[in-house]
This record gives C-alpha cells, structure tokens and sequence, in this order.
C-alpha cells in the first residue's frame, strides 16, 4: 500500500492543477471555473489554436505542454476520465484563431465522444474545428479490438511537431494532415514491473508474480494481454525494438526520434539504461536516430514500467520538432 | 384543435412535461442502466432536465422555441456527464438551431431538420449505426416520421415520432451493444432495452401532455 | 516487489551512466575509465572549476546537473555508496582552472572521506581545492548525531548558486565563502509513504504499516527517526513548513527560494498539490517567496515520498540563481 | 651494519617484506574486521599490496625511494576501495614525497617527516583524533618515534617505530570505536585490536626484514 500526498482522494487531480497553474503563473494562465490552462506566450503567426487534454494521471501530459512552441491549452478530466465537453469547448473558444483550432485526441471512447461533442457546438457556434487522432500503441493493434490502437506516448511528439508548423503559420488543413501523418509513422510499446496504485485506496491496480513482466500495458492501469518472465534489459529491448521496427519499418534513409519514458515509478537511472541498450539495438539495425527523449513524459500514475515510442520523421517534420518550445515540461 | 406550429409557450410545456416524465422514471431508467450498464443513466438524465430547468426559470421576458430549446442543450451540454447526457444537449442544440431559422414558432418541418441534424451530429460523435443498441435506435426512427409527417401539425407529429421510437426501442432489447458501457457485457445484457433509446422515446412522448410510466411501452423483466 | 529493469544488479548505476553520457553527448563528456562526466560547455570566465559528487540513485543529482552555468563535472558511486577518490582526483584534475578546484559534498561520512583524500592528492599535485559542505536535513540536526545533519535537497540549490557565481570569475576562497553561507541557509525535511525497493531483490528497504508516514527520511532508504500517522496534504505542509521556518527565521525582507522534490515514485500531481499548499502556507506567514522548483531534483531511488526545502537567499545569491544555466536537468 | 639512509634497493626490500607480511596475516587481518566491521580489511590490504608490486614491477630504469613509494601511494590511492585502502595510500604518498626531498637516498629524517605529514593528512581527511580506535592509534605513536630517532639509521629507527606502533596496537584492544565501520558496535568491539592499526604496525615492522604473524604482537581470541 502507498497512500497519496492529498487532501482528498477526490481532488488530488484538480489540487495539482491548481498547484500546477501557481507553480508555472509565468507561462499558463487558468481557468479555475471550467478548468483548462492556456499559453500565456504564443507565435503571434499562429493561425490555429493547438488543444490537447484527456484523463488526468498522465502528468506532464497535458497541461505540462502548455507555451510557447507547443499547445495553446489543456483540458484535463479527472484521474483517468475524459475531460468533460464543456472545457474543451470553452477552452477552444479562449484560443480559438482566425482559421480556428485543432483537437490532438488521443484514442479511447470518452475523449473521443467529449472531443467530438465540442467540435460539433464549435461549429454550431461558427469555429472551425480540426482533429488529430494519435493512436501509437502497438500492443492494442489486433483485429479484434474494433476501437482500434490506444494513443499514449507518441502524443507529444506529435503536439511538439504540430506546435512547430503551427508557428510558422500554418492552417487548419495543413495541420491535420500534418498531424494525421506523423501520428501514423508512430508506434510505442509499454511494459511494466508493477501496477500503479489506485489514488482511491492506495493499493496496486493488478498484482503481478514476482518475476513476471507485464508486457503491452496501457496507461491507465490496463493489464497487458500478456505476461512474460523477466529478461535482462538488452533483450527486453530487443524485443520491444524489433516489434515496433516491423511495424514502422523506416527506410535506411529516414531519421528517427525515439521518446524513452517512464511511466511513473521507474527510476532515472532505468530510463537511461533503456537509453543505452536502445541506442545500441538501433545502431546495430541501421536506423539513423536523429533525436531521442528520456525521461517521464507520459505516465500513468506511479506505475513501475516504461514505453519506447519511435517516430518516423522526415526533414519536415524534423525541422518543425526542433523549432522552438518553452512549456513546464519541455523546453529547448 | 391542431396548431400549425408549437409557440414558445407550447415549447415550455412540452419541455416541462418531458421533465416530469424523466423524474416519474428516474428509478427505471437507473433499473435498466443497472442491468445494461453502470446504472447512472436514470440520474444523469434527471440532472440534465433539473439543470434545464433552472436555466429556463432564469431566462427573462418572453421566450421563444428557439431560446428554450437552446436552454436545455446548454444545460445538458456543459452540466451534465456520462455519455448520454450531452448527446441529448446535441440533439436539443440542432433543434433549437432549426426553431431559430424558421421564425417565431417552431414547425414541424423545422423539428424534422432538428431531429435529422441532431441524429447526424450524434452519430458523428459516437460513431454508432442503428442497431448498435444505442439511443440511436430511436431516434432514427423518430427523425425519419417526423420527416415523413412535417406537413402535419406538430403534435400529432411528435406522436407518430413517439410511436416509432418507441417501436426502436423494443427492438434493442433484442440486439446486443456494439458501443458504450453495455457493449463489454456482450450478449448479457440481451434482452434489456437501452437506457438511452427510452429516453429519446420518453421526449417525443412528452409532447402529447401526458405523463407516461414505461410500463406501457416496455415490459422490463 | 518490484524488479529493476536493469542488464544485472551490479551495473545498473555504471550502465545508466553511460546511457546518461551517449543521451547528453551534446552537453557533456564521458570518461568511461574512471567514471565522471565533465561540461562540454563553460564559461571562459571561470578561474575555478566546480565539481560534485556522491551515491548514485539520486538522480538527476550529480551528473544531471553538468553543463553550462553549473557543475564541470560529476563523479557518481555505485548505488548509495560514496565514488572512489581516484574518481575525484582524476576528474577534478580534469577541470581545474588556474585557482583550482571547489568541492561541493554533501555531509555523509564517505564522501567526505573520499572528496578529503582527492583534495590531500591534489594538494600533492600542486592544485588548490576548496570544499563546500552540504548539510541542511533538519530530521539529523540533533546533538545525538555527531556527523551532523546530512546534505540533501540543498545540493542542487548550492551547486546553481556557485554556478553563477563562477561564471562571473569568482575565485576559489569567495566560493568557498558564499557556498558554506548559502548552504548554512538552507534547510530540507522529508517525508514518505513508502520505502524504495532495493535493487539487490525488488524487496521494500522497510515496511510502513498502512496509514503511517516516515517523517524526516534521509535519500538512502534511511528510515526517519519517527513514524507519523497519515495527515490531510494542508496540515502535513504546514507542519513541514512550520519547523524549516523555525530553523531558518527568514525575516520578513528575506527573499526564499523553495524547492518541491519527489523522491522518486510520488507522481508530479502530488507533488503540485504539495506546491500548492506551500504556496499557501508561506503566504499566510508572509514569507517572501520569490523562486520554486517543483520535481524530481534529488532522489531516492523509488522512495515514495517528497522533501521541502527552503534557501534564504539575497539579492545577490538570487542574482547566481537566476544566472542562465543549460544541464541535463536543469536548464533556464 | 648500519646504514645512514635506505637506497632504492633496500626501500623495494621493505616494500617486498610488508607484501609478504600482509600476504601470511591477511586472514588474521579478515578476522579481526569481521569482528570489528564489516570483514574486508585483510582483502583491501592484500590487494593494495598486490596492486602495489605490480606496478613496481612495471618500472624501468633504476628505481629510487621515492618512485618505489610514490607506486605504492599510487596503487593504495587509485585502485583500492574500503576506508582504510586510501588511508595507506596517503601515508605513502607523503613518505615518497618526503623522500623525493631529501636527495637519493630515504633518511630517517625524511621518513620522519614523511610519517608526520602522512597522519596529519590522515587525520584531516578521517577527522579521527588518538584513542578513537583507528589506525591513527597505531601511525601517531610511530610517527612520534621516528622523530625522536631520526638521527639514528632508518633499519633502527623503524623498528622503534614498530615497537610503538604494536603498543598502539594492543591500547586499541581497549577502547571503543568512534570513527569508522566498528563505531556502530558500541562495546561490541571491545577487547579486540583496531584492523588498521595492525596495517599500520606491520608496515613498520617489515622493515627488519622478517615476516611475522600476528600471534607474536596481538591476541587474537
Ligand atoms: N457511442 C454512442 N453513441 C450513441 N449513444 C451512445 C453511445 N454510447 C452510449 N450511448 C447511449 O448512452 C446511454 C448510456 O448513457 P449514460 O448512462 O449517461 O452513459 P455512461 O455509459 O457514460 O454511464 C446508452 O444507453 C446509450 O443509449
Ligand atoms: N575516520 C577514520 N580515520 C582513520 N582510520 C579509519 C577511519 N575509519 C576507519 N578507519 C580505519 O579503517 C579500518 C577499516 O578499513 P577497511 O576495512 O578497509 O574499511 P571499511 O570500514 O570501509 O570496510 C579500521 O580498522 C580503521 O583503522
Ligand atoms: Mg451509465
Ligand atoms: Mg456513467
Ligand atoms: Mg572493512
Ligand atoms: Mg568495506
């Protein structure tokens, strides 16, 4: 059992982010009534608005990406619960440009359905509303899931990539296309050593025989559809490496950002680690990593597991994932 | 005597009498979302016409269709959680965009373009077919009458939209849910009608002035 | 329990150190023989190079804070336990400047056995070395404890500082000066839920029965001298708060600098929460808070828990703070 | 016959002899740390020595004092762990630089000096005063007695200084520890000699040219 810092588990989420709003007054304002944060700096070539949110308990996702380079605001729903539709419409509203504002969802039912009721009133009240659906998670790919892959780390750096075209002024249509296909050169894979703890009791969301390896998790406390025994780091990244190549399969050509990330309770020293062995895994399969991310950047509460996310990119995309950021949780 | 149209009045009333049929079924609309799925239905839908309500008391000097219409999507818009409850707002926010652009009263043509538009942007959102098992299972069918009768006065409209809604939701008592909550319950929650289909049926019911249990529609056993 | 991802359980510091280097090539240097890393940026201006040190699993403290505005170097230990003063030697000879070297150690018996034996060596080589000593935990300020109060969050803090400084020309005997005041200002108290787990066997370093909270841990899985029953988030950060400022007496003009660090597997959520009532708190006490960090600066391997720390600082101190700075970890 | 002061050959001699005397004692020197801390001190010595031999022998050219103990202080320093590892390594460390000082030869006067900035390191850096049951106990009385002989030759000389080093040895026996892994046994350790002290002694006393064990100086029981 491991209790959270609280003062009650109901408001943990919305503490945070009130806290977090303090915390970062320089870069995000807050909207306390419907709650969402919004960049208090941002390109003035900006056409569009760039929006993000979904369940809370992702931290730094989403509202970490909030500034300059990068969102234009968050909206996050509850511990693992979509945000309700109404901060995402008022939030689209607040940053809403001439040509209108781009929906990044990831893709699981309820942020869909919020997502998609605010994109109808936003037309019902006049303002183009584009969508971007990331769904990179290579363990939910199968035939039989008929709401197809889950979107988890490949979110950011699809918000960073689309954050980098939106400065240069991009439009709305550039945007999702834009962003549609980044999102379909992604893929991430998760594994996990422990479940996270449920805020509501403290105790682990699954438990786990000692030895065994969740493999495929999601980020919220799903079960993977399988378990596996323990392997030495170098061979579960192997593993894990080989599986996303063979879906991506990147040209010997084409650059790609790998985003090695902890999913809570892992440790730093872990995560670079995973870095090494990755790192050696691609140099040994030719892939030409250009660019590459470690470090908690899309978590699922303190869960003891890790996802490697790689990215197809090409100098475009490259170009725009380089450009500028200063958000709380990336800044370059 | 058949109106050619519902007035503002006319669509308080309607509004009102929906809202009393929602709290004469709170608990069997929670009875069926108990068995088909997390059992909230019966509360959120009461949340959503107690909401309304407060806002269309609120509302000042007279009202049109169109005002009070765009109340209720508001309210069940912004205040209201779960799936269905925002659906619903979609489906009052299209039938209030069709009153305002047919004049002072709303006609029954204008609430066919509603419905069909509401239908529309409903199935945009969450992506079901009729015979998911959804609410969509009745308000398909219910658009489609109106459509077919929007030479006929509003009232006896609505009716016809009421009986073929409630048609659609005996019918999903036979289906099993592809979508929302029941659909992980696969065939267990055959035999049980949808929460959401009943509530679209109960709204094009309330028009008639009547307060109906659903006893008299739906056998829940 | 809890297994590390890991090759074997003797090399996850030495194998996440040379992750650490490959992902930070562009900031800094490796030297793989003898295990530091150096800055491959720094100011010209500084006569003084500023090297720190200590157990790993305390991560990002030391090697994450390298690079430009900062540290020159960082020599990590194997898991908890002090680097080897050939480490030190090696490395301080590798960044010295014409005045010579600056220590920076947190208080702990080998490390200030091992950082002494380096400075003998370099006073052998004809090098001059300074020491600042870190020792701001408040849980071991007690006549009982003859070693003193151990060095903790502070470190980080410090090392900014004499940063600054440096880059300004600072010389060897005014940083030994200002990093003994500045540490003498600070103070740390932290607390946890639960233990790390060891990376030996995945196990718990000590249990906590549910409902009770280790109220001044140390960053080595040392348990606090005391067990506290679980508080409501408000009165645990005020409680925590109230005995730094007992310490400390900031007057009323006294500009603070506060530091909200996760000690490993507490979420960022939490960690928000917690800001948000520190926040709160000081403000209620009219204290002067002028700069905060909020994250995971000095850790504990996966201890579930967070530490508080508050530096009274000056217009000059904050001044070396705010300086630019560009390491892994810390970047403004 | 007496020498005035040790040339290269002779201080590798002593250097040779400490390595035999730490090889025939190192598992009474396991021993007494087991009992007294944490059990690897015979280990650290043994490989400091080793460690030490090797790189004697890789130098070339004629070796004097001062190169043969600045290997020594080299190898104590750079390659071994534990406290006491790097703690010999400075004495060595100050006796080759006293004897780098003093002209070719080591005088006993250099080994005198060198003896006393040695402990005067050893103490800044362990923070560890006589009587806290360190090898201090051990290093402080012998560095004491080759000041008061340091006109007499180094073979003489040292062996005063063993003399005082094993008095410091068996006074260790008696004390409780402050400093050091023993310092968290409390009375525990009472009754048995201080590890490093032995070290210390030993040092010394393998400059007569015999290789002891422990038995003669200390009871082990
Ligand atoms: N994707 C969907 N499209 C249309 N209606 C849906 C969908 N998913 C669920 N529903 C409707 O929502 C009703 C349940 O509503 P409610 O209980 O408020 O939502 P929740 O399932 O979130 O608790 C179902 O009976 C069904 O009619
Ligand atoms: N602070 C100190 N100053 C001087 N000598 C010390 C100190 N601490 C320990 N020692 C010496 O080190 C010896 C133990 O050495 P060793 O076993 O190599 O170290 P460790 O305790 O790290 O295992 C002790 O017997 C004592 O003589
Ligand atoms: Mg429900
Ligand atoms: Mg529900
Ligand atoms: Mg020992
Ligand atoms: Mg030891």
């Amino acid at each position: 059992m491991a209790r959270y810092f609280e003062n009650c588990a109901g408001e943990l989420a919305s503490d945070a982010l009130s806290g977090f709003a303090r915390a970062h007054a320089d870069l995000v304002g807050y909207d306390a009534a419907d709650g969402f944060v919004t960049a208090l700096h941002t390109a003035p070539a900006r056409t569009v608005g760039l929006l993000s949110g979904g369940g809370a308990g992702h931290e730094p996702l989403h509202a970490g990406y909030v500034g300059a380079g990068m969102l234009d605001a968050a909206c996050p729903g509850r511990i693992f619960a979509s945000p309700h539709n109404r901060q995402i419409f008022r939030a689209s509203l607040a940053v809403a440009r001439p040509e209108g504002v781009l929906h990044v969802v990831k893709n699981y039912t309820g942020d869909r359905i919020n997502f998609g009721i605010a994109a109808e009133r936003l037309a019902d009240a006049g303002v183009a509303c584009g969508r971007v659906l990331v769904d990179d998670d290579l363990a939910s790919d199968s035939e039989e899931i008929a709401a197809g892959r889950r979107g988890t780390g490949a979110t950011l750096l699809v918000e960073k990539v689309l954050g980098g075209a939106a400065d240069r002024g991009m439009g709305l249509g550039g945007l999702v296309d834009l962003g549609t296909s980044v999102a379909a050169r992604c893929r991430t894979l998760a594994v996990a050593s422990a479940a996270h703890h449920a805020p509501a009791d403290g105790e682990p969301a699954f438990a786990l025989p000692p030895g065994e390896l969740e493999y495929g998790v999601g980020i919220h406390g799903e079960r993977a559809d399988r378990t596996r025994s323990w392997q030495p780091l170098g061979a579960l990244v192997e593993d894990m490496v080989g599986a996303l190549l063979d879906a991506l399969r990147p040209g010997p050509e084409e650059p790609v950002v790998a985003l090695v990330n902890g999913l809570g309770a892992v440790t730093s020293l872990e995560l670079y680690g995973i870095f090494g062995e990755l790192d050696r895994v691609l140099e040994a399969r030719r892939v030409r990593l250009v660019r590459h991310l470690v470090g908690n950047y899309v978590t699922a509460l303190d869960m003891r597991g890790f996802s490697l996310t790689l990215m197809v990119a090409d100098r475009v995309v490259l170009d725009f994932y380089d450009a500028p950021v200063r958000t709380p949780a990336l800044s370059w | 005597m058949a109106h050619a149209a519902f007035d503002g009045i006319q669509t308080l009333a309607w509004m009102r009498d929906f809202t009393q049929s929602v709290y004469a079924t709170e608990a069997e609309l929670t009875a069926l979302d108990q068995r088909a799925g997390d059992g909230d239905f019966g509360a959120n839908l009461a949340a959503g016409v107690r909401a309304s309500g407060l806002r269309c008391d609120r509302m000042e000097g007279p009202t049109g269709p169109a005002e009070t219409l765009g109340a209720m999507a508001d309210a069940f818009l912004d205040e209201i959680g779960g799936t269905s409850g925002p659906l619903f707002g979609l489906l009052f926010q299209a039938l209030s965009r069709a009153a305002a652009g047919s004049g002072p009263d709303l006609t029954t043509a204008s609430l066919a373009e509603g419905a069909a538009r509401g239908l529309a942007a409903i199935r945009r959102v969450g992506d079901a077919s009729p015979g998911d098992k959804t609410l969509v299972d009745a308000l398909a069918p219910a658009a489609a009458a109106l459509l077919a009768t929007k030479d006929s006065p509003p009232a006896e409209a609505l009716a016809g939209a009421a009986e073929a809604a409630w048609e659609g939701v005996r019918d999903t008592a036979s289906l099993t849910a592809r979508m929302g909550r029941a659909s992980y319950l696969g065939q267990r929650a055959t035999g049980i009608p949808d929460p959401g289909a009943v509530g679209v049926a109960l709204l094009f019911a309330s028009a008639g002035g009547t307060v109906d249990t659903l006893a008299h529609h739906v056998i829940i056993g």
